[in-house]
């Protein structure tokens, strides 16, 4: 029997690395698949206030892929507390809720608030634009990272993730700005920034002409920034992008992730979750991998470093 | 530090019932019913079957050669037979989803997600009513025409369309005891004018307690109006593009008129049946 | 009759809008198709010293899509003006060299000895590492996109196009640094830093473990920072990524290239660009396009401006 | 400012002949010659026809339901008949790229891009040939020996194969008045030193003053030690992953030894055949 658990950081120990994607997962998905066999679940979103989304279209097909621009409609964290907190607590897997703020000061009264019973973590989305610094996504820099993340941990003994952004060009810098302040793991990534035009309309296919491209043409990307983090920092990165199969997850694990999320495959397919749950152990089986430890190290780089330099002529 | 628990902790786990099928089923025809549509029949066994009037299904479409449906596409159910497990779907080939679906042969299989949705109501004081469609729309009422018939609740079906060979369903609401009335754009009966007229008679003949409209913007704005002056009891099928049909993406938002408030909500979970009276013009 | 010409600045008028990608074109295709119907001809990056490239396997499949860590092999100038240039001048098409340099300094010298007869242009490829500033590829910051770039102005009267990279987090940013430099157009862009791994020999796909990401997968991605750039800068921007059929190219025509360059999809098809060029022209007809000025404009964003905080969660 | 020419510009175009076909080829068969291997027949027109031994074709494989190839897969010319017009390949049936060449049908057809690279020489003082292949590899070589005969050319094939289930191109190889010495796996005589013996009394007997070998590392190893020592010309057929067959794309590179220097060449632009002595070790 593989030992899928996985150690998350600050004694958050999930039962197996696969969770979802924040944005692709609500109570509807417990008409369909047991929440119960999920490693963890993680909200969409929330903010402390009441938001409404972009206007539709919200989301385009591309090949190999989707655009969305949703947008983060939310009820609050009122809301939240009093309607969907107690819904999740029917499940045993940990909740980890996903928040995003537009201000350092607002991400740390939010991450406050988190401090309820039946949450088990919190997800800082910070690839959401920061007011105090022209509308640029905190997630984009190193600095912005450090402050949304510090001011978090100072107000929270929960598990703290940052969900980075792809959208940036140095992402390794950002995930060891997100480590020295203290986050206990980091999620890479979310969507990057894309956008599609019908050509008969003459309209972007997006009512708000630019979304976030996520879903299987991603992946290779995601994948290598994944592995850029997982050899920066020494906090676990949780893999995230385009993963539809077992072998796409097992491709993050090689990477250095200690866990992946599953976004998009899961609007495809609802059980994608527990079908890659049961195809990472169904590997592990195969290649006599016993414990979720066993990945670290496993990929085989060719004793060469890579030349990052020249890799992307 | 707080108590956190982890999945292997649960004392006794119940054993799970999924209340909406996420199945392949089995494609036992897929012919065409005119030039443009198709109908498909499923397989799909009794939890799918299951499904009630106004409540749709999430259809995983085949990749051809040329088209890469990467959506699920929501149909409406037209049929479905808890006795026998088959579920059934009227289709018009457009775009890539539905050109994917055509291609599906008996004997071969597709993966489908549902029931989905809420329903049709039909309100206890409600005794005959009067469904409005045209082209896609039609397929979403024709099982209400039969919900009906087993309430004991009178139906008159207003059937649209461009001209007689684009008519649809009309021997299927008159199989359910439907009185089906038809209008068409070949001879100007389907103006709005006209089909107010008709709607005002049934109305005044007693035959119109509840109206119900699916497929034209036009259709539900003038039933809507006729409704609030007549005070009649009203329900319409939205369509809005959808993802994951399950309420998760928040991608298939249209806005309601709620007390006089806007308010945002997802055609999938909310709907896609909504009060008449909410319904704002898309 | 359509009228295809485009004017990509400093008296370069091309007869239509389509040309290679850099280093997905070379002599071989004159054996498949007529070079004297593409609108430009583009030649792979070369380099003033003579250099290997990296290790195989140098490229493989994603979905989508491909990944290459080709490297910059290069046989150096000397050997490209005796033996390569020669054989482009048979062609009406004007030839545009693609150029790269590890400083500042050597972009200059580089450019300086491109001043040769039968060069149309040259396209900057700065998106290689600059060994003056840790290896960071110019295109990455617009500092150093800008010294490149001016160091070339300063000794070339030759049509002179800087080529971006997707790997940055402003691109627009770097896009006014090179107008700014004296570039008189911009090419958006080259391929994004991936990576692929083998889950049964837990090796990366390549033999030099990231490379990038080309082919339909990133055209939401480019596409969007083509618009980004079209709308940054005023001199003509020439959309790159994922252009397979003319439907592509239309795309990034109406997000405001004045010209596109074809890449993977050569490899696939060789007669991809042809295919283009005609089908551009078919499209123009069917919509009442009657020159290329015409798509200036056309696309219809609804009013709204693109709220792009937003847009990428 | 410099004069910049633009393609209107041009006197006289003249028109383009290309020397290389990208077309779609229709099939004529596509069937199984063995558990493994399939061969692929198609009506290619004259120009593909005239592919050479040792050229290539990059062959567009078709998509399926579970592999999606995304580059086209080289492919050696097994037959080309000018006159007919007809292209063969015999390709095993390994991966993503060629489970989809599997499906074509004979009717359907298939984009190919062709003929491609260098093929193989036969220089004038040559005048009776070893050709030593396994598997794949012999595919390549067939055609040799038909160009042989066609020049008056002895030729020996050594067909090497794990066991005789697993024997390719004897009865080709037979027609084209080769004569065919078999070494298996299975009983031993493929062995490096079996093989050794065979060549050196092949040469000894004066039947070996060329030497071509493909598709295996220890065989090429083999003949290029002893085409140095024994003074035979000699050529291998080389493979590597490709993408445009072009000479483009730069990915398909190997090292050489010219002359005591590493060179990277090319496999499909230089090669794929390239001179015996030149090839290092995969
Ligand atoms: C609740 C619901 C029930 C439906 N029931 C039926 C039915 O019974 N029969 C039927 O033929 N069609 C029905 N539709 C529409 C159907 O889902 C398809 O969208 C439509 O058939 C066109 O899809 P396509 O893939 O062929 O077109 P494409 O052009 O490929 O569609 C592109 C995208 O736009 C979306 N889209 C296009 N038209 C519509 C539409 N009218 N409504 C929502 N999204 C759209 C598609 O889902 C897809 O995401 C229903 C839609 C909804 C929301
Ligand atoms: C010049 C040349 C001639 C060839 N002739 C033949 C032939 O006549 N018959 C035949 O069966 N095969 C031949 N091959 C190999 C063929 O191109 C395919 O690569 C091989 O059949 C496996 O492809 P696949 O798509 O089934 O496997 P996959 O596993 O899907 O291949 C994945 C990738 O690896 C590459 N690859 C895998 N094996 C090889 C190989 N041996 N050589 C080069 N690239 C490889 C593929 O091209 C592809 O890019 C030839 C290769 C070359 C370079
Ligand atoms: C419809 C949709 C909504 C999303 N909403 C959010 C969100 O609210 N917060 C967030 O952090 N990420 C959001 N994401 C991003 C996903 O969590 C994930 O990072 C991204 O989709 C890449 O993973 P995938 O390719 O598996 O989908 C959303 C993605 C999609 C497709
Ligand atoms: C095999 C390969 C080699 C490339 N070599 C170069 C190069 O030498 N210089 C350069 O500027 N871009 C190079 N590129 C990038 C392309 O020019 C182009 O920017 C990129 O591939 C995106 O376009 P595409 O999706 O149409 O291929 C290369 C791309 C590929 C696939
Ligand atoms: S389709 Fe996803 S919320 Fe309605
Ligand atoms: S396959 Fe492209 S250069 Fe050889």
């Amino acid at each position: 029997m593989v030992d899928l658990a996985t150690d998350l950081g600050r004694g958050l120990v999930l039962a197996n690395p696969v969770m979802p994607a924040s944005g692709t997962f609500a109570e509807g998905l417990a008409k369909v698949v047991d929440l119960n066999a999920i490693g963890a679940l993680v909200t969409k979103t929330i903010t402390a206030e009441l938001r409404g989304g972009n206007p539709v279209p919200r989301v385009s097909e591309v090949g190999n892929g989707m655009l969305n621009s949703i947008g983060i409609p939310s009820k609050g964290i009122d809301y939240f507390l009093a309607e969907t907190l107690p819904f999740f607590r029917q499940f045993s897997s940990p909740l980890i809720v996903s928040v995003s703020a537009p201000s350092v000061e607002a991400f740390a009264r939010a991450a406050e608030r988190l401090n309820a019973d039946g949450i088990a973590g919190i997800e800082a989305n910070i690839s959401c634009p920061n007011i105090e610094e022209d509308g640029k996504a905190f997630a984009m820099r190193p600095s912005t990272t450090e402050q949304a993340i510090a001011a978090m941990r100072r107000v929270t003994d929960l598990p703290l993730w940052a969900k980075l952004t792809p959208n940036t060009g140095d992402i390794a810098a950002v995930a060891r700005a997100a480590e020295a302040a203290g986050a206990d793991a980091l999620v890479v990534a979310n969507t990057i920034l894309a956008m599609a035009i019908d050509i008969e309309t003459m309209r972007p296919t997006l009512g708000n002409v630019m979304g976030g491209l996520s879903g299987p043409a991603i992946k290779p990307i995601t994948l290598r920034m994944t592995y850029q983090c997982a050899r920066a920092v020494s906090i676990p990165v949780i893999g995230c992008g385009g993963i539809s199969t077992a072998s796409d997850a097992v491709e993050y694990l090689l990477a250095g992730a200690g866990a992946v999320q599953v976004g998009t495959a899961t609007f495809l397919r609802p059980h994608a979750m527990t079908e890659v749950i049961a195809g990472i152990a169904a590997y592990c089986e195969r290649k006599g991998i016993a414990r979720m430890a066993d990945f670290a190290g496993a990929l085989d780089t060719g004793m060469r470093e890579p030349d990052v330099m020249e890799a992307a002529q | 530090m707080r108590q956190i628990r982890i999945s292997d902790d649960r004392a006794e786990p119940a054993a799970f019932a999924p209340t909406v099928v996420d199945a392949d089923a089995r494609v036992v025809a897929n012919d065409w019913v005119n030039a443009e549509y198709k109908l498909l029949v499923l397989d799909a066994g009794p939890g799918a079957a299951a499904a009630r009037a106004g409540q749709f299904f999430n259809i995983e479409c085949p990749a051809t050669g040329e088209d890469q449906p990467f959506f699920r596409r929501p149909m409406s159910t037209y049929a479905a037979d808890p006795a026998t497990g088959q579920v059934e779907f009227l289709y018009k080939v457009t775009g890539a989803g539905t050109r994917g679906l055509a291609t599906l042969v008996s004997g071969g299989s597709v993966r489908i997600l549902g029931p989905l949705g809420v329903g049709f109501s039909l309100p206890r004081g409600v005794r005959s009513i009067v469904v409005l469609g045209r082209g896609v729309g039609l397929a979403t009422l024709a099982p209400l025409a039969e919900l009906a018939r087993a309430r004991g609740v009178a139906v008159t079906a207003i059937v649209s369309a461009r001209s007689p060979e684009h008519l649809l369903s009309v021997a299927r609401f008159e199989a359910a005891g439907a009185r089906v009335e038809i209008v068409l754009d070949s001879d100007g009966s389907s103006a709005p004018a006209n089909v107010e007229a008709l709607l005002r008679r049934l109305h005044a003949e007693g035959r119109a307690d509840g109206f119900y409209t699916c497929g034209s913007n036009r259709l539900m704005v003038l039933m809507q109006r006729l409704a609030a002056e007549l005070g009649v009891f009203g329900e319409v099928a939205m369509e809005q593009q959808m993802a994951c049909g399950l309420g998760m993406c928040f991608c298939c938002v249209r806005n309601f008129n709620v007390g006089g408030e806007t308010v945002a909500k997802r055609v999938c979970w909310d709907g896609p049946v909504f009060p008449l009276a909410e319904a704002t013009s898309w």
